[in-house]
């Protein structure tokens, strides 16, 4: 016993174990939501989905693991090995840095830095370069146009959602993730989509951009994360799934977890910055420690099957329109309502 | 040597290893990646430096913007992968009086540095810079701030300027 | 002609930049090549220079196979083969050309019995067109809804002849048997329920915004050159020319019914456009459930088949027949000399000649048109390549 | 019109070329063609203002033992009349003018004779095979095929 306890107070042991905290989170939120994907889609087009193996089909997402761990790992003779092997993990890691910086609740968040949202906007670029490195690795010119299409959409998109989260750091005065949320505490009310604890005038006149900076946000966050209508880097029917065409196996899992990952993180990021974070949305009633990590919880998977249902419901965009989006329509609204939220702060 | 040193010789390693490779590869990509752990390991070291903010930066400009700049321009090239980079030696002459000039500047710069020594990491109370740095760029240090903007302004105006010329010719 | 990157970067210094193509091969393994089409496609970045189509990865011999049957009636589970998404038409298609060379006539009620089951299967066939042309847009749910109410359709089939698929059903000089009891009372049970659903899917996706934006003024077909390549079916009639051989060419009883002939107006881009075509296909059902009300509703009795000899001996000669297929004219050549054996059968099938066209409109197009234009001309592979 | 007008209108324009014609008892009447002359023959009934025969319904190619034929089933859907031309040439020297140029969905159906029949279309563009591989060895639909016993060297079982 004293052993592990000195073992645990060892720096390094101890840095390790905080690190690998958040996946105690990714894994069961992944085969859950896996789950409720397929369930969803299953639902919204007609179908019952997985109902044979255990209660409803809930062992299923067990199931798909157990088949990825046990499928043969195939390395295309003229791809680029080093490349290949790192690829999905660098994707995997631009993901998982970024779950440090997530405000479980009050009590728990893996590193409370200052520049949380910042640093949150810094290493999702660590991903781009990962798909890119894919792409390339796989020496298959559809997955090629895969990574390139993807680079350019996260890259663009970015900006617009980069604008947005300026905003929202303009109203909040802060870039720390928690500050953030604290900013919103007490209530329903007090979140920033209605203008978070800013007088009442100011509070009703920042609702309209609020409105405007969430809609962009999260339109920006569904591309970011490649899913329909937003999933032209991956196109089944075009591309044939573009940069993972030629992964197998584990290292595909690893993609998926991290696309599944990536969900998550987009989602909790719309709670942090509009939907009052881990706070309860009846002030002070159920709130706490615990009660804050399933608000947040909560309120991320919700995003999340917003996110499952417009996937299951759109058609897809094409390259050019997808850049006119956001070029045109999303970074231009994005800047008028920085401008006009930076005069209603300042005022 | 204790976590703090352990994590700086890590990205130490990390940096000059990779920015070796980034030289001495013969494969244009593979130095296009390798400079992603060269920005990482710079922006590692910064970390350590407690300068939080630059460290950010480091990752969102570098790595973000200008290696996926790179990226593209390398993998839109034709034939990546045959391209011929010359690691030979060649103009001698010229090279070691640029390298010696260089050296020179940064031995005099580390000469005359008056170091900050003594403190590490645990010690130093840990305090945001993105306040002071804001600070300092809109009251200090405003003209260069703003000269610096205007020629983005210019650049990304031209940029613009040189795009639509080759569209005006024709009528799509 | 629509300029591409290519000619603006040429143009723009008067001489060419250098910039190069990118040759990718699309199929025969693609999701969107529906089934194993294989193009060679040039890529100037993602806008699509050139389209070489190779086909023939399906080939089964079947105009070979037809000169060694050992008589007319055995062609008819090979055509089914054919077009494996519209077998019963394809039977009516060589029936109908047999009957003209054989010059029999058929009584009433196998005519209306033909007219149902090709109206039914036409159904089905624009639903299999439709939903994975949603498929290859990238809405995959719209897809299931269209299956929906294939299945119904086929269990309708299972009910009559027992197969679901491959029917072989209509035979020289009649039908194979009657239609069952209940099948009147069912078909006409499914036109109403189908009249409902069908609004349904309609609103999921043929007035999606993202849908139309990504169909409307892509893949462009002009009225002449949709003539000049005699493309037929939905494809020429969303060019805006207003023709369709059960009216202009009527071959059974359609004209004793009333309906009306869908043409592309080009009500959200181009006529002649992807999202044209994809709305003739879907207007084409309507019409296909108002005939199968009608004939249902006036079925004559009568007997099935015609008397006609076991091993059919046809006067030398040949003769063309052909039918308004859901792909479009679906026409069996057959020449027959003094023997029981068809001496040549050439099926013209409309796929094939309108896949022909795809060089012409996809030029200039992007490459996620290319997918949309392929889905939208409704190839079956085992149609083209026969 | 009837195929008895067509017929007089196109053996007052080209009267040698018309070798025979069929109308009575026909299933579907036909006007035989000298080959070197259908292209001709071709573009005018195309653009004869009382034919305008624009859609070129089918073109197949025949074998009628020692001789190659191409029957051009033809329609026109501005007046809704059809005829059929029929072309014959031996099986030595099978040449006739590709008719592509008139009507552009004899591209592929001229690639598919060729193909298959071996007859060789002059002044196509891309007469290559359409439905066999590149490699393949001979016509098939042709009546004196024989189905080899190798294909690049593999036994072909049957």
């Amino acid at each position: 016993m004293e052993n592990i306890l000195q073992l645990l107070s060892n720096p390094i042991v101890s840095a390790v174990l905080m690190a690998l905290a958040p996946l105690l989170f990714i894994l069961p939120y992944a085969l859950v939501t896996i789950y409720i994907e397929m369930k969803m889609a299953a639902h919204i087009q007609n179908r019952l989905a997985y109902m044979q193996t255990g209660w409803h089909g809930t062992l299923q997402p067990f199931a798909d693991i157990l088949k990825l761990l046990q499928k043969e790992d195939i390395i295309p003779t003229a791809a680029s090995k080093f490349l290949f092997i790192l690829a999905p993990y660098l994707v995997f890691v631009g993901t998982y840095s970024s779950f440090a910086v997530l405000p479980f609740s009050s009590a728990f968040i893996g590193s409370n830095i200052d520049l949380g949202i910042f640093f949150l906007i810094a290493v999702s670029s660590l991903v781009v370069v990962g798909l890119l490195m894919s792409g390339w690795a796989s020496n298959n010119k559809w997955s090629l146009f895969g990574a390139l299409r993807s680079a350019a959409q996260i890259v663009s998109y970015e900006i617009p959602s980069a604008l947005a989260i300026l905003g929202v750091v303009m109203v909040s005065g802060t870039m720390s993730t928690q500050e953030m949320t604290h900013f919103q505490d007490g209530g329903i009310g007090q979140w920033i989509i209605f203008g978070g604890n800013l007088p009442l005038w100011q509070k009703l006149s920042l609702i309209p951009f609020m409105i405007i900076l969430f809609l962009i946000y999260l339109v920006s966050s569904m591309a970011e994360v490649n899913r329909t209508p937003f999933d032209i880097p991956e196109a089944e029917s075009e591309l044939v799934q573009g940069y993972n065409t030629e992964y197998s196996g584990m290292k595909f899992a690893i993609f998926y977890l991290a696309e599944y990952a990536n969900l998550f993180l987009v989602s909790a990021v719309v709670v942090i910055l509009f939907f009052g974070g881990w706070t309860s949305p009846f002030g002070t009633f159920l709130s706490g420690p615990v009660w804050g990590a399933f608000w947040f919880v909560t309120k991320g998977m919700l995003f999340v099957c917003l996110n499952i249902w417009l996937r299951w419901t759109l058609p897809r965009l094409r390259v050019d329109q997808l850049m006119y989006v956001s070029w045109k329509v999303l970074t231009p609204f994005a800047l008028l309502c920085v401008l006009a939220i930076g005069l209603i702060v300042v005022m | 040597m204790n976590l703090y040193d352990i994590i700086f010789y890590f990205f130490a390693v990390v940096t000059i290893a990779s920015a070796a490779v980034v030289v001495f590869s013969r494969n244009i990509v593979y130095s296009a990646f390798s400079l992603l752990f060269t920005f990482f390991g710079v922006a590692g070291i910064y970390v350590l430096l407690n300068a939080d903010f630059l460290a950010i930066t480091q990752l969102l400009v570098y790595v973000g913007g200008i290696l996926v700049l790179i990226l593209f321009g390398v993998m839109l090239t034709t034939n990546v992968v045959s391209v011929e980079i010359k690691t030979g030696t060649m103009q001698t002459l010229p090279a070691t009086i640029i390298v010696a000039l260089l050296a020179g500047l940064l031995g005099g710069i580390v000469w005359t540095t008056d170091w900050f020594v003594g403190k590490r990491l645990s010690e130093v109370t840990s305090q945001t810079t993105s306040k002071e740095i804001g600070t300092a760029l809109i009251t200090t240090h405003v003209l260069p701030f703003e000269i610096a903007s205007v020629i983005l302004l210019v650049a990304i105006v031209g940029a613009a300027m040189m795009a639509r010329r080759e569209r005006s010719n024709t009528n799509i | 002609m629509i300029k591409t990157t290519l000619d603006i970067a040429r143009t723009s210094t008067g001489k060419s930049l250098r910039t190069e193509e990118m040759v990718v091969n699309m199929g025969p393994q693609h999701p969107s090549t529906h089934g194993v089409l294989r193009l060679e496609v040039v890529l100037d970045g993602e806008i699509v220079v050139d389209v070489i189509p190779h086909i023939g990865y399906l080939h089964r011999c079947f105009e070979k196979h037809c000169e060694h049957m050992t008589s007319y009636q055995q062609v008819i589970p090979y055509v089914d083969r054919m077009d494996y998404v519209a077998a019963m038409t394809n039977e009516m298609a060589y029936v109908v050309a047999a009957e003209k060379l054989l010059k029999i006539e058929v009584p009433e009620r196998v005519h209306y019995i033909r007219i149902i089951m090709a109206e039914l299967q036409r159904i089905a066939s624009h639903l299999i067109a439709i939903g994975t042309f949603g498929i290859d847009m990238g809405a995959f749910t719209p897809f299931l809804y269209y299956f929906r109410d294939r299945e119904k359709i086929l269990d309708l089939f299972e009910m009559t002849c027992g197969a679901r698929l491959l029917y072989n059903y209509m035979w020289i000089g009649g039908l194979s048997h009657d239609l069952p009891p209940q099948f009147v009372e069912k078909a006409k049970q499914f036109c109403v329920d189908f009249k409902k659903t069908m609004k349904e899917v309609n609103d999921l996706l043929n007035y999606n915004e993202i849908f139309i934006k990504r169909t409307a003024n892509v893949g462009v077909l002009p009225k002449d050159l949709a003539i000049n390549y005699a493309c037929s079916g939905p494809m020429l009639r969303a060019s805006g020319v207003d023709f369709d051989l059960r009216r202009d060419d009527p071959y059974t009883l359609y004209n004793k019914f009333e309906w009306n002939v869908i043409v592309g107006k080009g009500e959200v881009g181009v006529v002649g456009d992807v999202w044209n075509r994809n709305m003739v296909r879907q207007n084409e059902m309507w019409e296909s459930v108002r005939i199968i009300e009608q004939a249902l509703a006036t079925l004559p009795e009568g007997d099935v088949k015609k008397a006609i000899p076991k091993r059919i001996r046809p006067t030398p000669g040949d003769a063309y027949g052909r039918v308004e297929g859901p792909r479009g004219e679906l026409g069996f050549y057959i020449v027959a000399e003094d023997s029981v054996t068809p001496f040549r059968i050439k099926a013209r099938a409309p796929a094939f000649v309108n896949l022909s066209v795809i060089n012409e409109i996809s030029k200039g197009a992007m490459l996620a048109d290319l997918v949309a234009i392929i889905g939208s001309i409704d190839i079956v592979l085992g149609e083209v390549d026969r | 019109m009837t195929a008895q007008e067509i017929h007089d209108i196109i053996k007052a324009q080209f009267s040698d070329a018309v070798l025979e014609v069929k109308i009575e008892g026909a299933r579907d009447p036909f006007i035989k063609i000298l080959p070197e002359k259908i292209k001709d023959v071709a573009q005018f009934v195309r653009d004869h203002a009382q034919m305008k025969f624009d859609y070129l319904m089918c073109l197949s190619g025949v074998d009628y033992k020692g001789k190659l034929g191409v029957v051009y089933h033809l329609y026109s859907l501005t007046h809704g009349h059809k005829i059929v031309l029929k072309v014959e040439v031996s099986t030595d020297t099978p040449n006739v003018p590709s008719v592509e140029s008139i009507w552009k969905s004899a591209n592929w159906h001229e690639r598919e004779a060729f193909d298959l029949f071996g007859i060789h279309f002059e002044g196509h563009s891309d007469l290559r095979r359409i439905l066999l591989p590149d490699d393949w060895e001979g016509h098939p639909l042709r009546k004196d095929y024989e189905v080899p016993e190798f294909y690049n060297g593999m036994k072909v079982p049957y």
